[in-house]
C-alpha cells in the first residue's frame, strides 16, 4: 500500500467507526498530519469511492467530515432495514425549526414568543427527531433550556452549515429578516 | 359574516390568524387599523365557537390584547396605545418573517434520505469518565436549575418566561379574565370584577374592557349595569 | 455502472447503514435477488475492498454479513475516538447528574419533569460513563427504576460521601454553565 492510499485507508476508517461528523482537527491529530493536508486525503478517498461505484460518499459538514451512504440508495437500505422515510413536517414543525434554526441557542419560550402560542410540545417532537438538541441553559431569567439544530437538521436540509440557510424573503414589503434576534430582545 | 359559515380554516395560532385577516382585509402591517381587525378577529372567534372548534387559551389572551389597545387608545395618553400597538406590529412582522423562512426551508426538505452509520461503541471500560471537577461546580447548576424546579415541582419555563413579560401582560390579564368568567354562559357582576383589583390602572382598564367589549356586542350589561353575560350572537 | 457493480454497492449501502450483521434472506430480499446469489455479491464487494486498499472488509458470520474496518485500522480509530473520553460532560450530562446527585434514587421520569425533556438517553450515556448505576425500583407508582451516583462520582468531583454535596450557590448574573474547560477541569 501506497503511504498515499494508507492515510486514506486511516481516514476512512476513523470515519466508519465515528459515525458521527468528526472535526479535521481530530482527524488530523489521529492520522498525525496538519490540519491542511486533511482535504487532500479526503478528496483522494471521495475519488477512491466515485471511480469504483462505491455506495459511499464523503460529507463535509462546516469543520467536520462525515461517511454517509449516497442519497440514491436511500430505497434500498429503506427496504431492508424496514423503516420508514420521515414525512414531511407539519406547518408547526417547520415555523418552529426554522425559528430555532436562524436564532439559536433559543428557549421554548421564545419560540412561544415568536409564534404566539405554546409550542412546548413541538420543540420536543422535533427533538424526538433529532432535528433539534438541547444546548444548555441561556442566560435570560429562569435560566430556559437553549435549544440548536442538529447535524440531521443540516442532512435532512441538505445544508453544508447553518450559513447556508436560505435568506428569507418577506412577502411584505419593509423589514428584512437579520437573524440576529436574541433572547434579549423581547419586550420585556 | 357569511364567509365564516363554511368550515374554519385552522390557524397556527393567533398571530398565524392575524396574518390571514390582515392580508385578507388588506390592512397595513405597519399601521394596523386595530378596530377593523379586533372586530374580524372576534368574528372569527364566535364562528369558531359555535362550530365548537377548540381554541387555544392563546387565541382568547389576543382578543384581551386587542381590546386593551383599542381601549387604551380611548385614553387622553395615546403614547400607550401607540406603544402598545406597535409592540404587536412587531410580533407580527417578526412571525410573518419566521413563516416566510419556514416556507423557504420546506423546498430544500430532503427527507432523511442520506444514511449515516451509528457510532461504534468502544468497550465499556474505556468509557469510564476520566476529567475531574470541583464540586463547586455541582452547587452552581443546582441553583442554575432553581430550588423549586430541583424538587420536581413543575416550574416551567413558561412561567418564568411570563415573569419576564409581567409588564404589559398584567393588564391585559385583567381583561382575559372578564372574558374567561362569561364564557360558558356564566353571569357575574359588574362589582366582582374588581374584587381585589386595587391597582388604579387596572381597575381603569378593567372599566374600559368592559365598556369595548359591550360596544362591540360580544358581552351585555343588564338594565340596571350591574350583571354582565356573554351575548350569544353578535349584534350586528 | 454496471449491473454487477450495482448490486455490489446496493449490499454496500444496507451493510453500512445498518451497522450490525444482517443476515442474507433479508439482503437477498431488498436487492431482489435469490439468497444463493448474496455470496457472489458479496464477493465482489471484497474484491473491490481489496484492490482499492479501502480499510472496510466484510464479515460473514453464519447466516449473517456485516460491514466492518479492518483489524489493522484498531489503533487508529482507537486514538481518533478515545479522545471523546476526555470531553467535558455536555451541559445536558451535568445538570442530569446533578439532579441524580442531589435527589437520589430517581427514575428517568423524575429528571425529565425537572428537566422539562426527555433525559432517558443522558442518563443511559451517564451510566455507560460510570458516573451513576441502577438502584432498584423506587416505591412510586409504576415502579420505575431508580439511579444513584457512583464511587466514580465521588471521586471525579472530589468528595469523600454524598454528605459533602455543596449547598447550592445562588445564581450569580452572568454565571451561564457554557461547559468550557476550566482549571479544575484537569484529566486525572
Amino acid at each position: 500500500m501506497t503511504e498515499e492510499n494508507q492515510l486514506s485507508a486511516m481516514a476512512e476508517a476513523i470515519l466508519f467507526a465515528a459515525g458521527e461528523p468528526l472535526e479535521t482537527s481530530r482527524i488530523a491529530q489521529a492520522l498525525g498530519v496538519t490540519e491542511s493536508e486533511i482535504p487532500v486525503i479526503m478528496q483522494k478517498l471521495e475519488q477512491r469511492y466515485l471511480e469504483t461505484d462505491s455506495a459511499l460518499q464523503i460529507l463535509h459538514l462546516e469543520k467536520a467530515w462525515q461517511l454517509a451512504a449516497k442519497q440514491e440508495f436511500a430505497p434500498v437500505i429503506r427496504t431492508a432495514l424496514e423503516t420508514r422515510r420521515m414525512q414531511p413536517l407539519s406547518n408547526a414543525a417547520m415555523e418552529t425549526l426554522t425559528i430555532i434554526a436562524y436564532n439559536q441557542p433559543v428557549s421554548k419560550g421564545f419560540v412561544e414568543r415568536v409564534r404566539g402560542i405554546d409550542s412546548s410540545s413541538v420543540v420536543n417532537s422535533l427533538a424526538d427527531k433529532g432535528l433539534v438538541e438541547e444546548a444548555g441553559r441561556i442566560d435570560v431569567p429562569g435560566h430556559p433550556i437553549g435549544y440548536r439544530t442538529t447535524d440531521l437538521f443540516l442532512r435532512v436540509f441538505g445544508l453544508r452549515s447553518l450559513e447556508e440557510l436560505p435568506e428569507p424573503k418577506p412577502a411584505e414589503s419593509g423589514g428584512t429578516f437579520t437573524g440576529e434576534l436574541t433572547e434579549q430582545d423581547v419586550p420585556s | 359574516m357569511t364567509e365564516m359559515q363554511f368550515k374554519l380554516d385552522v390557524f397556527e395560532g393567533p398571530l398565524d390568524l392575524l396574518l390571514h385577516l390582515i392580508s385578507k382585509h388588506q390592512l397595513n402591517i405597519h399601521d394596523i387599523e386595530i378596530t377593523k381587525l379586533l372586530e374580524q378577529y372576534l368574528l372569527y372567534m364566535d364562528a369558531a365557537r359555535q362550530q365548537n372548534l377548540e381554541l387555544a387559551g392563546e387565541f382568547l389572551e389576543m382578543a384581551a390584547r386587542l381590546v386593551y389597545i383599542k381601549a387604551v387608545s380611548l385614553l387622553p395618553k395615546p403614547e400607550e396605545a401607540e406603544k402598545a400597538k406597535q409592540e404587536l406590529q412587531g410580533s407580527l412582522i417578526e412571525y410573518a418573517l419566521a413563516q416566510a423562512a419556514a416556507k423557504q426551508l420546506r423546498e430544500q426538505f430532503l427527507a432523511d434520505d442520506i444514511f449515516v452509520r451509528k457510532p461504534m461503541k468502544l468497550p465499556k471500560v474505556q468509557q469510564t469518565y476520566q476529567l475531574r471537577h470541583s464540586p463547586d461546580r455541582l452547587a452552581e447548576i443546582f441553583a442554575q436549575i432553581g430550588k423549586e424546579r430541583m424538587k420536581g415541582q413543575l416550574l416551567s419555563d413558561k412561567i418564568t418566561d411570563t415573569v419576564t413579560q409581567a409588564k404589559s401582560v398584567s393588564v391585559i390579564s385583567k381583561v382575559v379574565s372578564i372574558l374567561r368568567r362569561l364564557y360558558g354562559g356564566n353571569t357575574v357582576t359588574v362589582d366582582s370584577l374588581y374584587d381585589g383589583v386595587t391597582d388604579r390602572s387596572a381597575r381603569v382598564a378593567t372599566f374600559l374592557a368592559v365598556l369595548e367589549l359591550t360596544r362591540f356586542g360580544r358581552i351585555r350589561l343588564n338594565e340596571d349595569n350591574t350583571l354582565l353575560t356573554m351575548c350569544e350572537k353578535k349584534g350586528r
